[in-house]
């Protein structure tokens, strides 16, 4: 039984086409990038095709991007970079408390170096007030770090609006583009950032690979040391067939992103009304229109989120109760908890991504059993409506 | 491999008990702070002695299993037997759960030590295996 | 024409059989491994092997290693780690003058936030005297780092020496262990090391995937922040499809080690005699015992190294002038000249490394290519024997 | 593709000139601390023109080639027109180096100054584009 894949959020497959790129470059074309012969020198161009790749999909210079191992790389380099390099002018960060860990956990990591870091808060929408960014913003502010789009709700933040302040104020802007790429039309210099992180794996690229768009003229400090790679910001012999299907990857994003958009977020909608005609008692987490296509975030009222993961497990279909990387631990979403959700309701949340290989047939399946699974954990639980258990009395 | 074995499986999409008893003389609920799950467990207590139960539990796929197998496991025993049950027989029984989901099965120990508590007091039974037991203090869990 | 590729040191090319194990998990299998479904079980599984693949290479217990994107994130994860862990005990590191850059500047950075390090020297043959660790030793070392063999001339440091005296002092010991794995037998109990790191693209698996061993019970801080992967210690979605070509690399690198290290070692050798019987006044640096199976590092007096590497080239020939991150670089070895080599005969020197794809026909055919060029670029130069013009004498 | 053009290799691959002119009559070294590059070059000079050159280059590809058009382009050229040579001649003549390579042909330009500027010495000419050359001194070379 093929699976049937909701969770593009938390990674894509690789397309052919992407993969069919990056073969020649395991075997054959397998030179070292900083050598000084042919295949060197064919490695060294693969990457830099891929640079312009990557760049052009988000109105970047070539030499504005900078290859890393991940989005997760990528947001501490910028965080760490840019907070290192600016102690001596002030020692505050602003960002979010709906950022992805990789963010988050770095912003800790600084607190214990001295930074003082301000969380904002979110709408009931999972939407950041740019009046509260500004009001955050002390002469000792030296960067604000805001996602594009989260990951876990979808929803896209007022990038550009933020991005005015940060420069009115002189104040280093990074964004968090991970989710947002491929999925939204960027252009990083309408949007204003200085910095923003992006990761091949969720662009149907493979993993393991990312990038961090620099503003040309925006100095940080490196996290990794070593050899002259990646115009001497980032160091370790380049992942080059990563690179290249980053490329690839981002050249076919570019290629077909209003197709991609319009599919994706048809299929979303579909999917919201055949759920909400079948199954009572639900709702979006989330603003529905400043939203990734593909982002569907809902509650089943009564339902615990990982039982009903596994019971669609069971039936061959994939979602997430959240960020993949916390699935595995088991603790309730700080992105709801953020947006005021009460605790129960947190864990009633399902995460659905549809992406490019989703269909309505796959769709119709999953709502089929999301019916019959549905009430089958409603039956199981305390906390039906009709039962006379009120959830909040006892979830302490 | 998924995280659970066949019969952790079979208890979570077969849970045996599932309800409330419509002549239960004993109710207990708990809830766990951390993982967020509920789980209210009824019996049917006769001559000190279990003779039914059910549940009805709000959790993961290891709270779910633990309870059911923890409903099986009850019946038949007599209160004393009962209170003896901890979370790691639940465990033994379906063969193992995964390290960070063991906390999980925790629930069903003590939504019967619950039901049994309240029994007692309502019927002025001195219990072995209470003693120190309340089941409206904080509950404290080793976040692992 | 088919590249003859004599620079293994460098880089290799992916086995056929490493790239086979990778290739479902692009397209297929592409769960992300901490997802809590079907398809992300098997990635964790498929991670879960390599990790054992790879510990059965060096000795080690599966969860003593850690994956990182490479070689280079290894080294500064072991050196920055160790040293911010240990600030309250001491501030001094031992490390040597031919390590790796990776290694090298990754100190350098230290230096910056108040560490002290020592830079050992090497004997004329490329090897640390464990002696000169032990009296470097102060009350405020907290890190001794020294390769397990070098990338540059192939010399295999007394690890166990320097480990037993690390022990003894109780002092964390880091290796760099890049160019010995799949080299040389190493187990890490033996040795006595507490870290070790390792890359994949030098034992035929993929570039931009690597590992660090960290004895169990080590605590070293993390450098990257985020989601709870690697055991909480290494943040970021894993490079799935590097990592299980790692594990098949390490599983093909102990299956076939005694017999790689014959074959290679036997060609290496033959090499030597033959350019030793065609071209004269040349000679070796770095101990030839104590070495990797397939290193040979050769000064060809009077002739420049990058227009020999050039000609080379033109025939299609692969070889380097050192460590491919400084090749592009254009800067004496520090190798070399740690070994008080002159700096014409550092420019003179070139790193020929011979690999399981290598073949007694390949050889011979660039032994003919050796002996026209240099030759020919011997007329040229105006350091010939014969010729008045005495180098030291100019170079200044 | 290559890090050099065809023209660069054309002349890398087959340098013209090489050697040391027999009967010379200035002679010039110079050697680059930073690229350990070291360039002869041999001019004959007569009636104030360079009538024949040679060289030999211990270096790179592009110090190599830079000196073979170096050699070419001094011969036929009065002392005075020679000096007004730069690495950029040579460059632009090869059409165009890496940019870090642009400063190996810095060698073949200080090679010629210093063969002319030891003959000037020698037969008492004062020759405007040696003020203040001094083969000698420690030539500062950029880093890039
Ligand atoms: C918003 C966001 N930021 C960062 C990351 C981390 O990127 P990576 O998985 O490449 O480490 C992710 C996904 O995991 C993400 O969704
Ligand atoms: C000894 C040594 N250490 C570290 C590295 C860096 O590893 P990586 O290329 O995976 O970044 C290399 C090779 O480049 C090496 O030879």
């Amino acid at each position: 039984m093929k699976p049937i894949y909701l969770d593009y959020s938390a990674t894509t497959p690789v397309k052919q086409e992407v993969l069919d790129a990056m073969i020649p470059y395991f075997t054959e074309k397998f030179g070292n990038p900083s050598s000084l012969y042919g295949i060197g020198f064919a490695s060294k161009d693969a990457i830099e095709l891929a640079r312009s790749q990557v760049a052009a999909l988000i109105g970047a210079e070539d030499r504005e991007i900078y290859f890393t191992s991940g989005g997760t790389e990528a947001d501490n380099w910028a965080v760490i970079g840019a907070a290192r390099s600016r102690k001596n002018k002030g020692n505050h960060i602003i960002t979010t408390k709906i950022e992805h860990h990789a963010l988050l956990h770095t912003c800790k990591a600084l607190e214990k170096e001295g930074f003082v870091v301000t969380y904002l808060d979110v709408d009931d929408n999972g939407i950041v007030d740019p009046a509260q960014v500004k009001n955050a913003i002390t002469d000792q502010t030296i960067l604000i770090s805001v996602m594009f789009a989260n990951n876990e709700i979808g929803t896209l933040q007022p990038i550009a609006e933020i991005g005015a302040i940060a420069k009115e104020n002189g104040i280093l802007f990074h964004s968090d583009g991970v989710q947002a790429l491929g999925n939204v039309d960027i252009d990083v210099r309408s949007a204003g950032v200085d910095m923003m992180s992006m990761s091949a794996h969720k662009i149907y690229g493979p993993k393991g690979i990312g990038a961090l768009y620099i503003r040309k003229g925006v100095v940080i400090e490196n996290i990794l040391f070593g050899g002259g790679q990646e115009n001497k910001r980032r160091a370790g012999t380049e992942n080059l067939t990563g690179i290249v299907g980053f490329g690839k990857a981002a050249e076919l994003a570019g290629k077909n992103l209003n197709d991609h958009i319009k599919q994706v977020r048809d299929l979303r909608n579909y999917f919201l009304e055949q759920i909400r005609s079948r199954i009572d008692d639900i709702s979006v987490n989330g603003d529905l229109e400043k939203r990734l296509p593909g982002n569907l975030n809902l509650i089943f009222n009564y339902v615990e989120g990982e039982a009903l993961l596994l019971h669609l497990d069971i039936r061959g279909i994939c979602a997430s109760t959240g960020s993949a990387c916390s699935s595995a631990s088991f603790s309730p979403s700080h992105v709801l908890s953020a947006m005021g959700l009460p605790l129960e309701k947190v864990y009633s949340s399902l995460r659905f991504t549809v992406g490019d290989f989703t269909t309505k047939e796959d769709l119709d399946l999953v709502v089929a059993s999301l019916v019959e699974i549905v009430s089958k954990l409603r039956e199981l639980s305390p906390f039906d409506k009709d039962h006379r258990m009120q959830s909040t009395q006892v979830l302490r | 491999m998924g995280m659970y074995n066949e019969k952790v499986m079979d208890h979570f999409t077969n849970p045996r008990n599932v309800g409330t008893l419509e002549d239960s003389n004993a109710i207990g609920t708990f809830g766990s702070p951390v993982c967020g799950d509920m789980m209210e467990i009824s019996l049917k207590i006769e001559n000190n002695v279990i003779v039914d139960a059910k549940f009805r539990t709000f959790g993961c796929g290891s709270a779910i299993a633990s309870s059911s197998v923890a409903t099986e496991m009850v019946k038949g025993k007599t209160l004393e037997e009962a209170l003896k049950l901890t979370n790691q027989n639940f465990v033994d029984e379906l063969g193992g759960l995964p390290g960070a989901k063991i906390h999980c099965s925790v629930l069903s120990e003590q939504a019967i030590k619950t039901a049994i508590y309240k029994y007692a007091k309502e019927n002025g039974l001195d219990l072995p295996g209470l003693e120190g037991f309340d089941p409206d203090a904080e509950f404290d869990h080793d976040e692992e």
